[in-house]
């Protein structure tokens, strides 16, 4: 998951990497009680978890009290793309001789961790390598817990960073490849760190994305996880242990199945055929009769779901448990129409079950044919 | 006889004691599969299913030459359970658990190239050579020896094209789940080789999705070195960019690294088939036979 | 083209501002080896004899495309300038000082095998192609072409058999020293092969001395796998056991483990020529020639 | 080096390793000093650099304050193979249920650490091997600073160790293995480790061989090792940064040249001729006059020594400045016998200044030729 600028923060501070004093701030009486022990000038920047933000507006200056209520509560009455600004982090405004570019992240073609650095930062690193191509170090790297010293040289030899910085950037490297390795990270980056007017290597704006699948050892962003989710149906999903997926912000259908490739191939026919699946349900595997109930409950609770697939190939997922699973909740999902489709284990109790159910459920005897079905629906 | 497993081969099943482990090492022994030893630490001089249970794996090998294992290990036992195989010097290890943290994967899978052990998975349905062997918890009722020999990232779409290819009457020779994180053990070329040197495959499937490179890389490997004809399907090409689908790897980046679109361009190039779905792929199948 | 350094060899020195460093690659470079960059942490940016000097390994290969490093560094700092070679995945690294720790030693040989460098030495004279190049500080005026290839645990005893070959005009297609450490790099029996493959060798000569079991592995793959002949020595068989001869490796176990007794006959049953001292050596040479 | 019992045991304990208490004792003065704070029964034990202690009588027990005294007298007094015991170890004597074996060391055919256990341990590890081979674990370890549980478990499992000692057992052997990779050991041994009457694990005793190329990093055992080392000429040598090598107890030539093979050779040929070398140094490479001087003086003050034999094979070293050395060392070896052997880096000069050397110095013309030299000598 990827963490907002603050909470990334949190985490630069804990690995003691050089970052200027900040605040979060989320209320305009928070703001009040602030001002008078403000240094000023600060910057104040928006906490959406999304890009663009500068472009959008989201970083503002105050070089007073007075200027601070007042780009603070422009702030915290804006939306960027869609996402309303709930908290507002506040930080000195640093004066900035050099911006520079600094991230570990996963080389998947390599399957190695790689390091990539640019004395000319600020910008975005794909920016960087069309602008500067001599002046990026990407460097793959052994696994481990630690930075080889070698790496950071090349890397400032490479780019010709100036011999003086290099204690400041060593230090700096080190602390961001521990945040790398020690917060399971797919990406930890600085963008800019920059030195200031005293030749000070900071920190600036940080994005970290840790893996969702060690969160189990990072309770702390997990907790932060939920707390920050927009999406109400993927927290109600989370609380059954499913997987639920926005696709799109239009469409009509929700794709329901037990796996993340049957979803795929689902969504890939559906699309072929001109129709627009709008969100994803995945079951995992095992799924019983009555988590599959509130499965339909939650993806119908979408408003922009009218018609809801279910494609099964039963493995350790059994037939008869979605059956029943269906019947429990076809209650609740109202006028939604529902096509199944099921194979695999159980499947003829689970079509006896199905058959006995009232209203609009429609048997598909295959993924294709469910799409055909659906197809004819629309029409419909 | 198979590449990976077959009828000799003598498994272990780490975690044999768990509900899983228990479970699925029942289907293996119905199918034939030689369990030949089970590990759970702290379990060791007890038996599952008649199966002796070891302590450690390097025990379990000296005292039944096991030469296979497969973990299932709940993920946040996976890097150990799996460490613990490879410095064991197992030369196959499968490992079934999804949610394994991708730096845990990135360690074992150098450890794993170092140690000279295949390390299959995880998130993968495990390795099986139909009418001979199968490690892993695939639905095997579905899977009928035959010649083709099929890679999949995904378990549910490999189910899907082997249901199809068993009413029309084709086999498989083995199929390998290599699995939908972000950095498995193996990955298609690595499982490349194999297919194109046993006898008993003719056509090779491979079943990827969208994210990473694995199917570029497959490509050019195609394109050098594969004399046998290959057929791919590439799910997730309506999926938005940067959008996570449940498989960790199955993510398109805003870059555009991962796309559907450049893997079955390249995949084309190596003059692989294309699928559009898995019905399809049956269908290219019946035509190549 | 000899097997491991010959005139194309770009070679990078590590160490070449020491004392050590700049005087060998003075007499490398006399000698015609290409040395093309030295590696200093540092001191990057200077240059040494015209050489330019590097902080990093990995930098010097990347802007020299070197493909081989040889280390002038004390003992104390081998372990970190080797780590650091093999980690940027030069091919081949040689290392000279005398002293290193056997632990770090234990370290480095598994990792330049896990990363696939060929590491020879430590407390090793280095590797000479006569003619071509040399990498090491072994005094080549007393080194000439020739048919002979020659694997050594001693400089010593090396530069001892190769001067009384040139009285007798029989010179070397490349001499290794695989130094006498407990804990090589790279031991008798990884060199054969190259010996054994290498078109300019016609006789390999073997100098061994008591201590470890080197000797005895390289017997058995001579047995199996060696058609030129062998000629050894094992020098050390009046020293009594558990006496150190300085060479860490040369010590002889109490319970007899690395005798020379047990060396020589292993090797003769591999149908190796055995020498009594290196005069002897070379008059089996000119038999054999 | 080998570190006798308690120097091994001052490392067991910086390790945390549970051993019985103990204290060191030089004189009868510093019994007297103890007798009465020592909690009886004791054992005393002397501490030579050398095996076979046990059965030469330097162990001895001592229930009360009296049979201290008079047993440390007898321990002080004695000397065994040679060595004259300067030192008691002194500790509880232990009531032992089991006695088992445990040791790290280097396996040099594999290139691996290996771990020996047997929980029939007291006697010769070889000595187990023989009378309880199934008892024996030997497990090759892969290079790492931590050992893996599944080592211990392994090695229990195999040798049939209780699991009650489990917790226990696994504590000695990784912090056994610390030692070993800590302090850099070609061996770390604890024979016996012993069960007491109150089902408590203790080291009894400990062998630790340290690599003598890793002494720069273990200050105190360097400094240690000056201490104990007995033959003054060692220490002399090591003072020039020499290798000096007592070969034989007797015999009556010294071997001088400069690498290790070299004097291998050397000794060979000497010995095949029916002559015995007593002594050897290694000058190493590049040795300037007066350390060359000084190398002459070292060995001829070994009373045995009457011929000394110089074989220089010159590559770093300069024949010239050996030359030079023997020039300036003739006058300090008195009548001692001197057969040189020059060849390499500027023969020529070395020869011409040798040859205006006066005194008993022969010129060889080859290890060969100085071989048959020194065995005329012998003959006059």
């Amino acid at each position: 998951m990827k963490l907002v600028e603050y909470k990334a923060y949190d985490i630069f501070y804990k690995y003691d990497l050089p970052c200027s004093e900040g605040c979060v701030v989320s209320s305009l009486e928070e703001l009040r009680d602030l001002k008078d022990t403000m240094k000023y000038p600060v910057v104040l920047k928006a906490q959406v978890q999304t890009g663009g933000r500068s472009k959008a507006g989201g970083v503002q200056f105050a070089s007073n009290g007075s200027e601070l209520l007042e780009k603070g509560e422009k702030l915290l009455g804006m939306k960027i793309k869609n996402l309303p600004v709930r908290i507002i982090f506040i930080t000195d405004k640093v004066e900035i001789k050099k911006e520079m570019y600094l991230s570990f992240t996963l080389d998947r073609k390599h399957k190695k961790p790689v390091m990539i650095f640019s004395p000319e930062g600020g910008v975005d690193i794909n920016e960087i390598a069309e602008k500067h191509p001599d002046k990026i170090a990407k460097v793959l790297l052994a696994p481990s817990k630690t930075l080889d010293d070698f790496v950071i040289q090349y890397a400032m030899d490479k780019t010709g960073l100036e011999q003086d910085y290099r204690t400041d950037f060593k230090g700096v490297c080190q602390k961001l490849y521990s945040v790398f390795i020690g917060m399971d990270c797919i990406l930890a980056e600085i963008n800019p760190l920059i030195i200031d007017n005293d030749d000070k290597m900071i920190a600036l704006d940080g994005k970290i994305d840790v893996d969702d699948n060690s969160l189990y050892r990072h309770d702390d962003v997990r907790v932060f996880r939920n707390e920050i989710e927009e999406n109400k149906l993927i927290l109600e999903a989370r609380h059954f242990d499913f997987l639920y997926i926005p696709i799109n912000n239009e469409g009509n259908i929700a794709v329901i199945s037990n796996g993340s490739g049957m979803i795929m191939s689902s969504i890939d026919l559906i699309t072929k055929r001109g129709m627009t699946v709008t969100c994803a349900l995945d079951l995992g595997g095992g799924a019983t009769a009555d988590r599959i109930k509130e499965s339909l409950r939650i993806v119908a609770s979408n408003p922009l779901v009218d018609t809801i697939f279910i494609n099964i190939f039963g493995g350790i997922t059994r037939c008869d448990e979605i059956a029943k699973g269906v019947e429990k909740g076809v209650e609740l999902i109202g006028k939604t129409k529902l096509v199944i489709r099921l194979e695999g284990t159980n499947k003829e109790k689970g079509l006896e079950i199905i058959n006995s159910v009232s209203g609009s459920v429609k048997m598909a005897a295959g993924l294709k044919n469910g799409v055909e079905i659906l197809s004819q629906d629309l029409k419909l | 006889m198979s590449f990976f497993i077959d009828e000799n081969t003598k498994l272990i099943v780490q975690g044999i004691t768990g509900r899983e482990g228990t479970f699925h090492t029942e289907q293996m022994l119905e199918y034939g599969t030689k369990v030949v030893a089970g590990v759970t630490p702290g379990k060791g001089g007890g038996e599952v299913l008649g199966v002796p249970v070891f302590n450690t794996v390097m025990q379990a090998m000296q005292e039944t030459e096991a030469n296979a294992t497969v973990l299932f290990v709940p993920p946040k036992f996976m890097y150990k359970a799996a460490y613990e195989a490879i410095m064991s010097e197992i030369p196959l290890a499968i490992t079934i658990a999804e949610g394994v943290p991708v730096h845990d994967m990135l360690k074992l899978h150098y450890l794993a190239k170092e140690k000279g052990c295949r390390l299959i998975g995880p998130n993968s349905f495990g390795v099986i050579s139909p009418g001979k062997a199968k490690a892993g918890f695939m639905e095997h009722r579905i899977f009928m020896p035959g010649n083709i020999g099929i890679m999949s990232r995904s378990a549910t779409n490999c189910y899907e094209t082997v249901f199809f290819m068993k009413q029309k009457g084709i086999g498989q020779s083995t199929c390998i789940g290599v699995g939908g994180d972000m950095i498995p053990g193996s990955v298609f070329v690595d499982m490349l080789p194999f297919f194109e040197n046993d006898p008993d495959t003719e056509v090779i499937v491979m079943i990827g999705e969208i994210g990473g490179s694995e199917e570029e890389l497959a490509a050019v490997y195609i394109k050098e070195h594969i004399t046998k004809p290959v057929v791919a399907l590439i799910a997730g090409k309506n999926v938005p960019e940067d959008t996570s689908m449940g498989h960790a790897g199955a993510i398109v980046s805003p870059d555009g690294e991962g796309s559907a679109e450049k893997k079955e361009a390249e995949l084309r190039y190596a003059g692989v088939h294309i699928a559009e779905g898995t019905e399809d792929l049956v269908e290219i199948l019946l035509r190549l036979l």
